[in-house]
């Protein structure tokens, strides 16, 4: 039995099930890196704007990738600070804002001096990507980018003729996307058992997606379950373990985004963020004393104490159970 | 209860009279902030109705606390429902779900069009922006689109857009692909309200703030700006509407600044 | 306040919530299908085995419809009952058996006698018509399809050259349908709010795509439920309420179906009725007994009788909650 | 305990024969019946890692009961995971996560192909079948298929479908698609195994059933069934993979009859 304390001292427990069979496939953090994510990898880092990976993208400036292609809707600020770490060639996102307060730094300084390949979409651009990866499609369409200058930089954005009419009988044609298919695609969620059936609620966004759409999957949770606690609701298991090579518990892996019924978003950190990434020394003394300066992301979160974490602390809201019923 | 002995400030008057072109919609796509004020207020006053639907995936929210973003917790717990990426973007929003989506934008041309991507050439921006997001899809699958402009400047409101992120129906016809929706409808200023109809038609002027000359909004527009016959003149916010919104939408003031 | 008594004596309550707008969709189940299926309409009828809304097809029998074309993955029982009581002239589906228990009697007799019109597609053929129908799509790519003699008898399947290479380089070539817009779906569920907020469990088939995909849609459920159960789980809404029409409260509407945590498969039923189906007289009588001979499917459920209902009544297996999280 | 004095019966030999096949595979797609049988049985004994997904939407189910079919509620309750078709069909099966699916025909040729449509014409046919099902998906997606008949007679062993429902990788190349999966590999019979590699091999004799010979395989099977060099015979079920399959996979005999 493995047992962790968290910052505010919570213990959670992660037992195996006895009687069966499935493989154990939990490991730490830093040698799920070590193992799924190498050097010019395409690795995907999904979360919309809850259950970030940012222990994840921390761990892999730890052992100093280099090379990466990042795919990603919402580069935030994980994708800042892993550019600011020299790990990051080629970005492909959608959104590469800081959130609602402000800028990314270094994002923008890298893209303003040409000093990173940007492969620009729009939301459902990216999400259709994950869909046609998932799906092992050649391409998927969607009703819009008609017009856009998008396709004018990005020659990814192609067109096909449906080979029905349209409504009015002429031809009809749409753009389409082609798919991803990351290297590894990393997702925090808040449980999962040992053999990496993972329970997700609240926003889940495009992570089921973005895990099927690779040819390796990393799972970092909250915390890890007995099994009879997914098994208790198995529509609630968004990423079952067919789909899963590691599953790390790494509790308060997602900050400053948050982990519904966990913790808290870090609005101010997110704030901060603007002052912290406008000044390119500023950032780097940042990593310095909170990435490099960690050993791992139980130090980053003991380093931001107890006081830190109870302002993020959240009431509880259960939900009313569902019946499975069970034959007699 | 505030007393709104205040002047209604500037956010105000952009909520009000955006809440006022929601009367009677169903479903609207908003962002946090202003477009967010807009729809609690239609739901208060002209749109009883109205759902807002988030970016996020959120349906039917009933939030505890005023959200801080489109994905902020106290939407999720006690939403309605709470449903994926690509049911979101694929079968509400391209499903044709949504009457009226709001989009914000650094620029904007006559036609309805718009840049969020960069200030300058894309491949060297002076000024990278955060780029699409959704707005491609709202602009492409919304009924009508909605536009806040807090700042009517030629800039803003240009003759040519830097880069088109996303494009109008015009544009997507152009390109040969069938539009959907009307594109851009309605554009609310600190100047006025423009609008326009839909494919094939020029945003024109409809209505300025009581004060404002239509010198000064063509003075502040980047192209030739038309004016619709009958100009009217926007009636202030009334003091139940200002009610609303101070005392029952954002008491904290927290977007009303 | 309505109060519903079923046949094992069970009361469902179903409140309005107090200081919301939201409308109230709820009607009967007559009203439901008067207003919303109409001769010569598209009618989807999903549930993929679990959740198959049989009352509204038997309310349909009863109200007399006349040129329906019926769309369905697993033309089931119901189907069957369609067929013989005349409603129906084509039948879009992928699989015309009676589950595992032999043969839908009077569906062999239309087709293999030419009377009726049969478009077949395979399950993912089906699904991708659903997906496509729901993002309103004109067309829907899959890998299948290539070889087989169904593009031959089906006109509706098609090529689409992909714009991407293959991974050999050469052009990629795959099938692909159209989508399906239903004039209207129906769907059974356990749980909905008075606006059309509906909870699933268990196998959720294709229901939120042929929702999506229909131009008006029907939720058949269980139980009514207030607001707050819904909104207690709002990961649970397979269906938001933006995409119903009308809610319609009739519990044990899926038997022979079953749903989940509710009462179990009548898989007695189901054998029983490749006997009764093979014979038409048989079957002519069943109907007059079971759904012309019954009023609603009030008066279905009590001739069926408690004994009945006893032996496919489940004991209870609740999901273990997940916390929402409240803000302080 | 049973005492498995009993010879085995047809079933059981069908089910033992394909629970070795399964020897080291991850993800097998399976039926209830004869399949699931095979799969319990090789989760026991030669692949213990094994995990079945059912066309339902469930994976690592943990029945209480034996399921009668694959939408049973036994295997809903207490499962690992109930996912929706579009994401079984499209992420697990579309996708590559099975390594075997298991398929069933009224009809297979010597390429692998199916029939599970019509006997007869498709427009108006002698016998009406319930048709594809997910077949057509689980063979052009699936690693290898395997399919148990369990009448070997020429007319379901035949040299010309009456119609083809799931075809082959190579009728898919002919027809302008690129294949992915090798298509059938194994045919279990009540006479022995037939299996082929891969695309462009036609299905051989490999194995008989003791007491089976060569003549009587050709007589039943519709085409000119060529037999493999080696060819083996069928080792009989064990006395412990009897035990199992009767005390623990099916102790009611409800599939084993």
């Amino acid at each position: 039995m493995d047992t962790q304390t968290d910052a505010t001292g919570r213990t959670t427990r992660a037992r195996t099930t006895p009687g069966t069979t499935a493989p154990d496939k939990t490991m730490s953090l830093r040698d799920a890196i070590a193992r799924y994510v190498h050097d010019g990898d395409t690795v995907c880092v999904e979360g919309f704007t809850h259950l970030i990976p940012t222990a994840a993208g921390h761990e892999i400036i730890r052992q100093g990738r280099r090379g990466l292609t990042v795919v990603r809707m919402t580069a935030d600020i994980v994708v800042d600070q892993m550019l600011a770490a020299d790990c990051v060639t080629t970005l492909v996102s959608s959104f590469v804002g800081n959130s609602s307060a402000g800028s990314l730094g270094e994002l923008r300084r890298r893209v303003e001096d040409g000093r990173l390949t940007f492969e620009e979409y729009s939301h459902y651009g990216m999400v259709c990507r994950y869909l046609a990866g998932a799906q092992r499609l050649p391409f998927y369409p969607l009703r819009s980018y008609g017009g856009s200058d998008l396709p004018r930089v990005n020659g990814q954005l192609r067109k096909v003729t449906s080979p029905y009419p349209g409504p009015d009988g002429e031809p009809e044609h749409v753009y389409v996307v082609p798919p991803v298919n990351p290297d590894v695609t990393i997702v925090h969620a808040q449980r999962a058992d040992r053999s990496g059936n993972t329970h997700v609620w609240g926003l889940t966004g495009v992570q089921a997606e973005a895990v099927y759409a690779a040819r390796t999957a990393i799972v970092v949770v909250e915390e890890i379950v007995d099994a009879s606690v997914v098994r208790s609701d198995p529509n609630r298991t968004l990423i079952p373990a067919h789909a899963v090579d590691a599953v790390v518990v790494c509790p308060r892996g997602a900050h400053p985004s948050f982990a519904q019924g966990y913790y808290d978003r870090d609005g101010a950190f997110y704030r901060e963020w603007a002052h912290i990434s406008k000044d390119p020394r500023r950032l780097a003394a940042w990593l310095d004393e909170w990435v490099y300066g960690t050993e791992d992301h139980a130090a980053y979160v003991s380093k931001l104490g107890r006081d830190h974490w109870e302002r993020l602390a959240v009431d509880e809201a259960l939900s009313i159970p569902v019946d499975y019923g069970r034959r007699r | 209860m505030t007393v709104p002995a205040l002047a209604p400030t500037s956010s105000e008057v952009l909520a009000v009279v955006a809440s006022r072109e929601l009367a009677g919609k169903r479903t609207v796509f908003a962002g946090i902030g202003l477009p967010t004020l807009a729809a609690s207020l239609a739901h208060l006053t002209v749109a009883p109705g109205l759902e807002v639907v988030y970016e996020s995936g959120v349906c039917g929210a009933h939030p505890s606390h005023l959200p801080e973003t489109i994905a902020d917790s106290v939407l999720i717990t006690d939403a309605e429902a709470v449903i994926s990426m690509p049911a979101l973007f694929g079968y509400v929003l391209q499903g044709g779900h949504i009457d009226v989506g709001f989009l914000g934008a650094a620029q904007i041309d006559r036609w309805g069009n718009l840049n969020s991507s960069v200030i300058g050439d894309w491949h060297r921006p002076d000024v990278r922006l955060p780029g699409s997001g959704g707005a491609i899809e709202v602009m492409a699958n919304s009924r009508e689109v909605f536009v806040v402009m807090r700042r009517h400047e030629p800039r803003s409101l240009t003759d040519a857009l830097d880069f088109c992120t996303s494009p109008g129906p015009d544009r997507a016809r152009a390109d040969g692909i069938r539009p959907r929706g009307a594109g851009v409808t309605r554009v609310i200023t600190e100047l006025g309200l423009l609008a326009r109809g839909g494919p094939g038609e020029e945003l024109r002027l409809t209505a300025v703030h009581p004060g404002v000359t239509v010198d000064q909004v063509r003075a502040a527009t980047g192209w030739e700006l038309d004016v619709a016959d009958g100009l009217a003149v926007i009636e202030p916010p009334t003091i139940a509407e200002l009610r609303l919104l101070r005392d029952t939408v954002d008491p904290d003031r927290i977007y009303l600044r």
